[in-house]
């Protein structure tokens, strides 16, 4: 192994890799190729410093048991692992549109649960609730986002 | 002594000309009046039928048991703006819901409703070839059905037009086929095999028993002619929104909606006098009217318990089913029909 | 779409409005006639953002946004939640909750079902099915509301316990509904497979092979369907899963029947499972003494645990961080329809309409769930 | 109250007309989100709202009358829920179901919910609850029916 995974016990009794970003993709080959052929899902926290990217995978030799791996974002970009689970496809898409992380090497990056033009990443600890964004929609059923009150609703 | 004369009469101080003028006039706007009616209490049978099918009540607020609510659906209709989407093709969009309509209507006059009673036949007019009219005329409704989809720039709607033509065409020709061996049927007994009439008079036996099969094809075409379901895949709700009707509203909607029912009414009428004897029955002369009514209703319960239980063929399955299995089975039924003709059984 | 082809195709736009799509999905087809070449899902229609306002609330507060998600299947959705912040809290359920908390979400799992059963039929074009099963989840919403008060979106459990004990008159309640219900549920059955007409309309339609399901993260009575056997209340027991006797039903045919099966043979193991549950529940408590009402919004939880269960439509889970604040950190939610229907452009190549609208129907698809 | 001059004729032709509207109401097939769920109960065997004539649900807006907004209006749908809306042809109404659908709901401290629907299109009934029994939106739909009879213009 060309890369060093630190393993820590979650509260919960899962097994815990952690990872440097820069050999993310690497590990995830390497953990598809023992069998981690599940995928389950993608989250990040924001914890103001840094972005903390978790990846739940399934095994489905093995009932399905289930492996945690975490690396830390710092500058808001990161290896895509599209090529290796089509179901991470729509989960960094949706991670884009909330944690604004940018997967490197996905094939179809765009907002996915808000619409397009959305300012801002709603998940971050950063965003400013109190400033309402307005949507509204042109003939060709495409967004408009604004913070003008009377532009939308 | 048929209602027309009696109509004839009451005008005679006319002269013989006009009197029968009017009177043509008049029963025709009677049918018309019969036929809306008709399907008006079809359309409330319907939803009671349906109702009681799924465990519910229907209609029962507005007049004593909900009679009046296709009353009040029809006056809500009337008043409803009608929308009309930009980039329609103008003529087109506002004869189509017409046509429905007009077919429709137009198919009741030609019907033979047998004698009631005082009035004697209610029938309206005689022509040795009602049946060739008759078909002419309700292959007039599709057209507006399809002109419908294609007219109102919407591509739901053209989507439903063009369903409707790939359906019509693939059950019109098993359709003809076992229209045509009633024909031949009926031709072995009565000398004007192409009058509904005639069609009726040669049914000593109902042609249900000597010909199953042909009816099995001829009220299977009926019900997609029908467009209801499990043949609706011209305004397919799930798929379509409301297909070739999606642009429509108001009292063009209307239309369209009298349309399908009247068509379901319409069709089970033309199967009772295809297949079913029509008017013939115990004590024709007074009741024949009575007996077709009874006949007809018996098959529009039928199609209606269909709609209602029978989820919607797919348009391919359909059109494969059309030629690949009513075809033949509609050739079938024709040579069946030659035979028993020839043998002397019909 | 290559060079200029696409010229050729019809753009259709199929909702957020839509009589098929379930809620607010918008489907931008490319057809080919009646053929569908490409489907893009739109989804965001629905997006409430919970996942945000959880944080803004206290631990015992976000249950309600956790009702809201899967709103047909509500009781699932808390015991989802409550699987993650019970661990979280340290605050472990005592043995009768965790039997009462089976009954429900079994009673919810065939509610949710029902309600997919009565759509599918409605997307296929079936009128009727529809009314004699929401006939039959009326009844589970009547036991709804006599433990909880309220008929869909409960609020039934809390953090450490639930909301109300069973009493007699629930338990009778219960049991009537059982007596009456897998009769009801084999003539509805029937009703779809024995139609000719439905058989042809689903067998072989969407084949789903194992191996693409779960690359695309697909689970539940979808993953089942296709060979399968992943169920977390088998693979991972949480509550007292691991003390009842059921299976979990699986098929080979992989296609949109197989699914529908899968599902109906799921609501027969539900009751089932309901049925030794009310056998089985002890006395007890049914409520953490930890988790006083009076101190529920002052419960503090550090660390960060996923929580998998099973809901009706798949693998549901539930990252939840603490911070040792009264307050959750981060919540996110593996939404399994958002999974489930990230499959539909896979599925639903080179068919027809009214194949995608068997196969989206076929997915289970609540809203509330995909887009939070 | 407006009866116009020509008196009686008018005045009975008017309510003959309203009793067609407001005993007719077709609801527009449009379900949102979890209130959704309770409409389809409403139009199920237990309440069944075909008896007050709401039976037909149009699946296209321009043959429906009434817009049940079932479920929260997210800022993203609120465009297309206008032009649902202004594709409906009058006279058209709309009921409010759910607090979501009234002011945001138990979602209104976050940042994609509409504050109420009433901000995009005028409601005439509102049907609160979350979300609302059937009984409650057929207590709404015989308030509509009664607002139409009524002549209470929007």
């Amino acid at each position: 192994m060309s890369y060093e995974v630190r393993e820590e016990a979650g509260k919960d009794g899962r097994k815990i890799l952690r990872i440097p970003k820069e050999n993310l993709l690497e590990l995830m080959k390497d953990l598809k190729g023992q069998g981690y052929d599940h995928l389950a899902l993608i989250t990040a926290v924001d914890y103001r410093d840094r972005i903390e990217l978790v990846y739940h995978l399934e095994r489905s030799s093995t009932n399905f048991e289930i492996l945690t791996v975490k690396t830390d974002v710092n500058d808001s970009t990161v290896d895509s692992v599209t090529s290796l689970w089509e179901s991470a496809n729509w989960d960094e898409r949706e991670q884009y549109d909330m944690m604004g992380l940018v997967f490197r090497g996905h094939p179809d990056l765009k907002r996915i649960l808000l619409p397009e033009g959305w300012v801002g990443y709603p998940l971050r600890k950063d965003y400013d609730l109190s400033k309402t964004q307005y949507v509204n929609m042109d003939d060709e059923g495409n967004d408009r986002v604004s913070f003008d009150p009377g532009d939308g609703w | 002594m048929n209602l027309l004369t009696r109509i004839a009469d009451i005008f005679g101080f006319l002269g013989h000309f006009p009197a029968y003028a009017i009177a043509y006039i008049v029963e025709t706007l009677i049918v018309i009046i019969f036929g809306t009616v008709a399907v008006a209490g079809m359309v409330y049978l319907f939803r009671k039928y349906m109702a009681r099918v799924q465990i519910r009540i229907g209609p029962n607020r507005v007049g004593k048991f909900g009679l009046l609510q296709v009353m009040a659906d029809g006056l809500k209709l009337f008043q409803k703006e009608s929308i009309m989407p930009s980039g329609r093709d103008d003529l087109a969009y506002k004869v189509a819901p017409v046509m429905v309509f007009i077919g429709l209507m137009m198919g009741f006059v030609f019907i033979p409703y047998g004698p009631l009673a005082w009035f004697g036949s209610l029938t309206v007019t005689h022509s040795d070839v009602s049946l060739v009219i008759l078909f002419a005329l309700i292959a007039i409704m599709p057209i507006g059905e399809i002109l419908s989809g294609i007219a109102s720039n919407n591509k739901y709607a053209m989507l439903g037009a063009l369903r409707g033509v790939a359906k019509d065409i693939s059950f019109e020709v098993p359709m003809m086929l076992s229209i045509l061996s009633v024909v031949v049927m009926a031709s072995a007994n009565v000398t004007n095999p192409l009058d509904l009439n005639g069609i009726i008079q040669a049914q000593s036996i109902p042609f249900i028993i000597l010909e199953p099969l042909g009816f099995i094809i001829f009220f299977i075409s009926m019900i997609a002619r029908a467009s209801q379901s499990p043949f609706d895949m011209g305004e397919s709700d799930s798929e379509l929104v409301t297909g070739n009707t999606t642009e429509y509203s108001g009292l063009r909607f209307g239309m369209f909606y009298l349309g399908l029912f009247g068509t379901i009414f319409l069709g089970s009428m033309i199967v009772s006098i295809m297949y079913l004897g029509g008017y013939n029955g115990p004590e024709v002369g007074y009741l024949g009217f009575v007996w077709l009514l009874i006949k007809t209703m018996i098959l529009v319960v039928i199609t209606l318990t269909v709609w209602l239980s029978m989820p919607r063929v797919r348009i391919d399955k359909f059109v494969n089913f059309g030629w690949k299995i009513l075809l033949p089975l509609s050739f079938i039924q024709l040579i069946a029909a030659g035979f028993l003709t020839l043998g002397g059984i019909a | 779409m290559e060079n200029g082809l696409e010229k050729k195709y019809i753009e259709l736009n199929m909702g957020p409005q839509h009589p098929s799509t379930h809620g607010v999905l918008r489907l931008k087809l490319l057809l080919d006639g009646e053929t569908v070449k490409h489907v893009e899902p739109v989804i965001g229609y629905l997006h409430r953002n919970a996942e945000k306002i959880c944080e803004l609330d206290y631990y015992c507060d976000s249950l309600i946004y956790f009702d809201r998600m899967d709103y047909v299947a509500a009781m699932n959705m808390e015991i989802g939640y409550l699987e993650a912040a019970e661990k979280l809290l340290a605050i472990e359920p005592t043995e009768r909750v965790k039997w009462i908390r089976v009954v429900m979400a079994e009673l919810g799992r065939i509610a949710s079902h029902l309600v997919w059963a009565g759509a599918f039929g409605l997307d296929l074009g079936m009128l009727t099915p529809f009314f004699y099963f929401f006939e039959e989840r009326e009844k589970i919403l009547n036991i709804f509301t006599e433990v909880s008060g309220s008929r869909q979106e409960t609020n039934y459990m809390s953090i450490g316990g639930v909301y109300q004990d069973f009493n007699d008159k629930i338990i009778y309640k219960i049991r009537e509904f059982l007596k009456q219900f897998p009769k009801k549920l084999e003539e509805a059955y029937s009703l779809f497979v024995k139609n000719d007409i439905f058989i042809s309309r689903t067998k072989g339609i969407g084949i789903l092979e194992p191996e693409v399901a779960l690359s695309y993260g697909v689970t539940g009575p979808m993953l089942r369907a296709s060979g399968v056997p992943y169920d977390v209340r088998k693979d991972a027991p949480y509550l007292v899963y691991d003390k009842l006797n059921f299976d979990i039903p699986i098929s080979k045919g992989k296609d949109v029947l197989s699914r529908f099966i899968v599902r109906f043979e799921e609501m027969r193991q539900s009751v089932k499972i309901v049925q030794q549950a009310l056998d089985k529940i002890p006395d007890g408590p049914y409520f953490n003494p930890k988790a006083k009402k009076s101190l529920m919004i002052r419960l503090r939880g550090e660390g960060d645990v996923y929580a998998r269960t099973e809901s009706p439509k798949g693998e549901f889970g539930v990252h939840l961080i603490g911070d040792g604040t009264v307050k959750p950190y981060r919540v996110h939610v593996r939404s399994p329809s958002f999974k489930n229907l990230s499959i539909l452009p896979y599925l639903s190549r080179d068919v027809l309409i009214a194949d995608m609208v068997a196969i989206s129907g076929s997915i289970d698809l609540v809203f509330g769930e995909v887009d939070r | 109250m407006k009866t116009g001059d020509t008196g009686f004729v008018t005045t009975t032709l008017e309510t003959a007309l309203e009793w067609g509207r407001s005993n007719s109401i077709w609801p527009f097939t449009f379900g949102l989100a979890c209130c959704a769920i309770e409409m389809m109960a409403t139009q199920a065997s237990r309440l069944d709202i075909s008896r007050f004539g709401s039976e037909v649900f149009r699946n296209s807006p321009r043959q429906s009358d009434l817009m049940i907004v079932s479920g929260t209006v997210t800022k993203k749908m609120a465009p297309r829920l206008k032009r649902l809306y202004d594709e409906m042809p009058y006279p058209k109404y709309v009921i409010a179901m759910g607090v979501c659908v009234i002011q945001g709901g138990p979602y209104n401290q976050g940042y994609s919910v509409v504050m109420g629907v009433d901000r995009v299109v005028p409601v005439d009934v509102y049907v609160p609850g979350c979300p609302p029994t059937p009984e409650a939106l057929t207590h709404g739909i015989m308030l509509l029916q009664e607002k139409i009879r009524n002549r209470e213009e929007k």
